[in-house]
């Protein structure tokens, strides 16, 4: 089905298909499935894997820039092979079991949690061709998919035979469960106006532009603005991004559930908290950003998995520089901001993205009302909702500092 | 009777029959979830995608989370997560109940013909369940809204405490 | 500018609409209720006289508009209003006079709390009494006649909270109460014998030829024509609402209302109301001139009540001490002038008298209120004195009221109307008396308003209160001056020379008597006005400074006389004694009949009651509760043994559950059923 | 063997084993995961019927299961919530202590 379109898109359009069946082509009929299959997996390992490795270091480095520090200079050529240098320690550390912790529990924890992460990558489209499994009900799985960290946030707790990452657990499920409502009901505006659950027909919804330079992403309506917004958010506490790091909070509750880790499975845990912000951030672009989707008609040149890469570096840029700009939240302001303002503000939206779908064929003076009405549902309650829920408690003031 | 199938099945009643077993508390909802995710590949190997992304959701996301909570709110020690191994007479009256229902559904499914059956697996898109649902079952859906509330209220209300402005005193 | 018939509610209707927003008005609101109310008088006067000009063009038209209220099965309750230059004369007075009182009453009430409240009064007031005026029927007018007896009772009542103000409040309301009696049973047995109280209905109404022709041609009891007996009954409502003998005993004591609410009921509304309901339903009074057979004549009851009140109420005003009493019994004194002349057949005379005497009593009430507003609510003659220096305005145009209401002759309004009157009871072929009691009332009525006037504003104050007295503002000097501008002017518009509103007034033809007819009689009665005011003069306007205490001249030559006008001839007393304790005891009568009779005749019932519950409960005890104990303890024992079963234990229920399943499935599969 | 009965027999095996886990085990929260397992059993036969056998429309056995879905998570949150009531009753969860209401 590919192929068909495959013969008008540029050549490097076309070079990642191309070099799969490349290699697939030699092989008889029969194994073509398996070994395309396995090629998908092992470049998305690989790719995503490196992504990883990077990620650290640029995060590290940016981190390191923003506090007026150089950060890791010192392995390779500006600290290039830091990565490496840390992965090999982390291999080569002992890896402790406390006495009396659920053994098998305690191995199973990051591993499920490796794995799970890693399933959302399955129906991304990273670009106009290249999405490993095209399914029909995507945006579904892809959420299904990421229930299981929990579970394995909780197995990591339990199993740790540690009362503090106990409770820790538990505090970070309370977070999961809270911002996991907020996440699936900011998606629903999208399913709702693009009419399905594919990824790849919603990131199809998106294409074209309206007076010749505004594209068609959702993140240019009021509700799809608003929508984006409020699913980034809910994806920092999903991740345990700061500020919302709480479950791992290092300086106060000894790194939460991961306190018994050590050596290679801290670093899954690690790996897997990348991963899921990674995953999070492609259903961002895929969602909102038009995915691989070019800002204007005339740089379509360049190739579609180039667009979604750089879109999904700048959201993960984002996130690093949000963590060194944000303190870390208490946990009933957490709570607080989960039920008392994403939900309802994600509720609205879903009513205000019913209204903008039922208003499609308003045309002329009528398309300025119905801006101005959804700009409308979607700043009054914004304002009225927080001024609402921040009345009493003004900008605090340090005396002695 | 296809590999896949027979590979779920194992995993489904192994894991089941494990839960049943083991004496630990988390072990046994931990399997069940196993057990339940192999019900969502069952479903998956069925054809039926958006029931098993369903059923993951549901029982694998909500489900094993409210149970997990249920099971550590109602602990005191983690001693007391070794659940007593079952009482010999109702563990035998429990094994001959399962064994003669499954005898009885069994002996019924071997003794009823079957019409031959149609191989081609009916296409549901989710275009069709959506439209489907809100169109000939809209009022079951609705139902279903007010039902989950109820049960929602009525959670909250079975589990808050009976008295919380006492306790605040004491 | 013309108002026609049709539009002539909008008159009512505007200071009823003021008396609403007063109403609805916070006490704060000061302002909205006073200048809503005068605002609505000013509106009501303007169009009062487009009424007026629409009349005079055609003054012999009695021009109605009449509608349907509701309708009872068959009886259609038909009202409408009527406007004949009877009504638009009383109309322009009413609200030319009403809106002085009101722009007099800014200053007066300037101080009281309740502000708002009395504009809302008196608005109501003013509503009622020009829905009396404009009312074409006998229905609408009695309905507006009893919310005139409302708006005055709570106007007298208005300082409710002095035991005297409520007392007199509940006086004029039962007194004039008993004379409405009389009207509504003379309305109800019009309504019966005619089957409508429209008065002008195109021929048809009950004071039209056809319907006077049969109420004059039908004898009642005792040799009575109809249409005597009905007006008798309606004369009774005229006695009680204006103050006449016997029922005259109210109004004096009206006087503890606000002066401004005096000066309203003596003038313009309230006692004028009475006069006009008489020369309302004139036509149906003069119906039974013509028969010889009745016993008396209606109209012979009339001018008998109006000397005899005029009398009185002359004689007892000379002995009186309150500013506002004499005034108030010169009043009664007044009214049965009017009395008189509509007896003695001047109906003319007495419209005449009606509307003169509304301009001076209210300048005379205003006068006093300006008088007891300076010298700080004292009203006793006694206690005042030498205030003419001091209040020069007042001073003056209390005089000219005071000359009008003496009838001095010539220049003065009340003189021309007086002698009207006096002239048509020369004519009056049935007796002279009612002439020489006009006269002696002529002699006694100069001699208390010279008393009065000298008492208050000549020689020197009294009391202290008297002696800081000072000019009021001009708002309340300002009706004062106005007033007694009319009260010197207005007596021209019907002169003999040139009587206008006599030729005017039209509707019922009456020839005026001319006064030169008998110019014997004016010398006369200007020669007894001399002589009251000289004897006035005489008694008490040479002796300037007596103190407070000394005793009246009057009451030093005539002790015993004096004393029984003091007293108003006791017929408050006398009242009381019979009427009073007839009430007292008929009461008693009735409390003893509740208390005895009744009340055992009502607990009997209650044992009756009692004793059948009794006989029930032992019944239900013995038969009925027993049977069911013994069948819900069955009951209970079956479920008792039931719940055996019940055995608690949930694993229990779910393994029968299991193996009933598979029991059935067995059965249905050996059974072969598919 | 046709593939519905595998299926069916995979169904009443699964159907069994909840009912032994909800007969054997005393622990209140096993008995309800127990039933949560027999409504998965139930929840298998709607999608064999639905994909093996010819019958109604074709989305019937998808909606049938979605509802059953959604009624158990109802199910257990209340069954659940009555498992922590019944814990702070008796202070803990043997469910063959729980027999206040025996008659």
């Amino acid at each position: 089905m590919i192929a068909a379109a495959l013969t008008t898109d540029s050549f490097l359009e076309r070079l990642p298909v191309l070099a799969r069946d490349t290699v697939t082509g030699r092989l008889p009929e029969s194994w073509r499935w398996m070994a395309g299959s396995l090629l998908e997996i092992i470049a998305i390992l690989a790719g995503f894997g490196l992504l990883f490795a990077y990620l650290t270091l640029a995060e590290r480095k940016i981190l390191g820039r923003i506090q007026n520090r150089p950060g890791p200079n010192r392995t390779g050529w500006f600290g290039l092979l830091q990565p490496f240098a840390d992965g090999v320690k982390a291999l080569t550390k002992e890896d402790v079991v406390p006495a009396g912790a659920d053994r098998v529990l305690h191995f199973l924890a990051p591993v499920v949690l490796v794995a799970v992460s890693l399933l959302g990558f399955a129906v991304l489209p990273f670009g106009r061709h290249l999405v490993a499994v095209e399914l029909d009900t995507a945006v579904l799985y892809f959420f299904a998919a990421g229930t299981a960290t929990e579970l394995a946030v909780f197995m990591a707790g339990w199993a740790s035979h540690n009362k503090y990452s106990l409770l820790a657990a538990m505090r970070a499920l309370a977070q999961l469960i809270s911002y996991e409502l907020p996440l699936l009901l900011s998606v629903v505006p999208v399913v709702l106006v693009a009419g399905t659950l594919s990824t790849t027909k919603i990131v199809a919804a998106q294409g074209g532009w309206s007076l010749g330079f505004v594209p068609h992403w959702h993140v240019f309506t009021p509700w799809g603005a608003a929508g984006f917004v409020l699913f980034m958010v809910a994806a920092l506490a999903e991740s345990n991004r700061s500020p919302f790091d709480l479950p791992e909070a290092e300086s106060e509750l000894i790194a939460g559930h991961l306190t018994e880790y050590s050596g290679f499975k801290y670093a899954l845990f690690f790996m897997a908290e990348y991963f899921g912000m990674c995953a999070l951030s492609g259903m961002a672009v895929t969602l909102f950003l038009g995915g691989w989707g070019a800002p204007l008609a005339q740089l379509e040149w360049i190739p579609s998995y180039a667009w979604f890469t750089a879109k999904l570096l700048v959201l993960l840029l984002g996130f690093i520089w949000i963590r060194a700009t944000l303190p870390r939240l208490r946990l009933d302001q957490l709570m607080k901001f989960a039920w008392k303002f994403l939900v309802p503000l994600t509720l609205l939206n879903l009513a205000n993205a019913a209204g903008w779908s039922l208003t499609a064929g308003w045309t002329g003076p009528l398309q300025l009302v119905r801006w101005a009405v959804a700009l409308a549902l979607v700043a009054v309650p914004f304002v009225v909702l927080g001024r609402t829920l921040s009345a009493g408690s003004a900008p605090r003031t340090y005396r002695f500092a | 009777m296809t590999f896949t199938f027979l590979i779920l099945a194992v995993i489904i009643l192994g894991s089941a029959l494990a839960a049943a077993l083991r004496p630990n508390l988390i072990h046994c909802a931990l399997l069940l979830v196993v057990s339940w995710l192999g019900v969502a590949g069952f479903y998956l190997w069925a054809g039926a995608e958006f029931v098993a992304f369903a059923q993951v959701l549901v029982y694998v996301g909500a489900l094993s989370m409210v149970v997990l909570f249920a099971v550590l709110l109602t602990r005191q020690s983690r001693a007391e997560l070794r659940v007593d191994a079952p009482e010999t007479r109702r563990a035998v009256w429990a094994v001959i109940a399962g064994v003669a229902v499954s005898g009885v559904i069994g002996a019924a499914v071997f003794a009823t013909k079957w019409d031959p059956a149609p191989v081609t697996a009916p296409e549901v898109t989710v275009r069709g369940l959506g439209l489907e649902l809100m169109g000939a079952h809209a009022a079951a859906l609705l139902l279903l809204g007010v039902l989950l509330t109820a049960a929602l209220l009525g959670a909250v209300v079975l589990a808050a405490p009976d008295r919380p402005e006492k306790e605040e005193k004491s | 500018m013309q108002l026609s018939a049709t539009h002539l509610w909008m008159i009512p209707a505007l200071p009823l609409l003021a008396a609403a927003i007063g109403s609805l008005t916070p006490r704060g609101g000061r302002k909205l209720a006073a200048g809503a109310a005068i605002a609505a008088m000013i509106g009501a006067f303007v169009l009062s006289c487009g009424a007026l000009v629409t009349a005079l063009a055609q003054p012999a038209v009695h021009a109605s508009a009449n509608f349907t209220w509701f309708a009872l099965g068959n009886e259609v309750v038909r009202v409408g209003w009527l406007l004949d230059p009877l009504t638009a004369f009383m109309a322009v007075m009413v609200t030319f006079v009403g809106t002085l009182i009101f722009i007099f009453s800014l200053g007066y009430m300037k101080e009281d709390r309740n502000f708002t409240r009395f504009f809302c009064f008196l608005s109501l007031f003013a509503a009622a009494m020009l829905g009396l005026l404009v009312a074409n029927s006998l229905l609408l007018l009695f309905v507006c006649w009893e919310l005139v007896g409302l708006a005055s009772y709570l106007l007298i009542g208005f300082w409710f909270h002095k035991p005297a103000a409520a007392a007199a409040a509940k006086k004029a309301f039962l007194t004039t109460r008993i004379g409405d009696l009389g009207l509504l049973l003379g309305l109800l047995w019009l309504y019966h014998v005619r089957g409508s109280l429209l008065c002008y209905d195109g021929g048809a109404g009950v004071l039209e030829q056809g319907s006077l022709t049969a109420l004059a041609g039908t004898t009642v009891a005792g040799g009575f024509a109809l249409s005597t007996a009905i007006g008798l009954l309606i004369f009774c409502g005229a006695i009680g609402k204006s103050g006449q003998f016997p029922l005259h005993v109210w109004l004096p004591d009206a006087m503890e209302g606000p002066t401004p609410v005096s000066a309203l009921i003596h003038a313009a509304t309230m006692v004028a109301a009475g006069v006009f309901l008489v020369a309302r339903v004139y036509p149906l009074m003069l119906a039974d001139q013509a028969l010889a057979s009745v016993p008396v004549h209606a109209l012979t009851v009339v001018a008998g009540i109006g000397a005899i009140t005029a009398l009185l109420g002359a004689a007892i005003a000379v002995a009186q001490n309150d500013i506002k009493r004499v005034l108030a019994f010169s009043t009664v004194s007044q009214l049965g002038y009017m009395m008189l002349a509509l007896g003695v057949g001047s109906w003319v005379a007495a419209i005449f008298h009606l509307l003169m005497h509304a301009f001076f009593k209210a300048l005379l009430f205003l006068g006093a209120g300006s008088v007891i507003h300076a010298a700080h609510h004292e009203q006793d003659v006694r206690r005042l004195g030498g205030l003419g220096r001091r209040m020069k305005a007042t001073f003056a145009t209390f005089a000219v009221g005071t000359m009008a209401l003496a009838g001095v002759p010539f220049l003065f309004s009340g003189f021309w109307s007086k002698e009207a009157v006096l002239h048509a009871a020369h004519a009056w072929p049935v007796s002279s008396l009612p002439l020489l009691v006009g006269l002696a009332a002529v002699v006694l009525t100069a001699f208390y308003m010279t008393r009065l006037i000298t008492g208050i504003f000549l020689g020197a104050p009294r009391t202290d209160a008297a002696a800081e007295a000072h000019e009021n503002s001009a708002v309340m000097t300002g009706p004062l001056l106005i007033l007694a501008a009319c009260a010197i002017g207005l007596g021209f518009i019907g002169t003999p020379a040139w009587p206008w509103l006599q030729s005017n007034l039209g509707g019922i033809v009456v020839e005026p008597e001319s006064i030169w007819e008998a110019p014997g009689l004016m010398l006369l009665s200007i020669g007894l006005v001399v002589t009251g005011l000289g004897a006035g003069w005489a008694v008490y306007g040479r002796r300037r400074n007596v103190n407070a205490s000394s005793v009246d001249p009057l009451a030093q030559a005539a002790p015993g006389l004096f004393a029984v006008l003091a007293a108003r001839l006791g017929f408050d007393e006398f009242y009381a004694a019979t009427f009073g304790r007839l009430n007292t005891w008929v009461a008693a009568l009735a409390d003893g009949l509740d208390r005895r009779v009744w009340d055992s005749l009502v607990s009997l019932l209650a044992r009756a009651g009692e004793f059948s519950g009794v006989l029930n409960r032992e019944a239900d005890e013995d038969i009925l509760n027993r049977g069911f104990d013994r069948t819900s303890a069955t009951v209970r024992g079956v479920g008792q043994t039931y719940s055996r079963a019940q055995a608690g234990e949930t694993h229990g229920y779910l393994r029968t559950v299991a193996l009933a399943f598979v029991v059935f499935a067995l059965v249905l599969l050996l059974g072969g059923v598919r | 063997m046709s593939p519905l009965q595998g299926c069916l027999l995979l169904s009443a095996a699964l159907f069994s084993v909840g009912l032994v886990i909800a007969l054997a085990r005393s622990n209140a929260i096993l008995v309800l995961l127990g039933i949560e397992l027999m409504l998965n059993a139930a929840n298998l036969n709607f999608i064999a019927f639905w994909r093996f056998h010819s019958g109604a429309a074709p989305a019937t056995g998808v909606i049938f299961v979605l509802f059953a879905i959604a009624v158990a998570a109802a199910e257990a949150a209340v069954g659940l919530a009555l498992v922590i009531a019944l814990y702070r009753h008796q202070k803990n969860l043997r469910l063959q202590e729980a027999t206040r209401l025996r008659g």
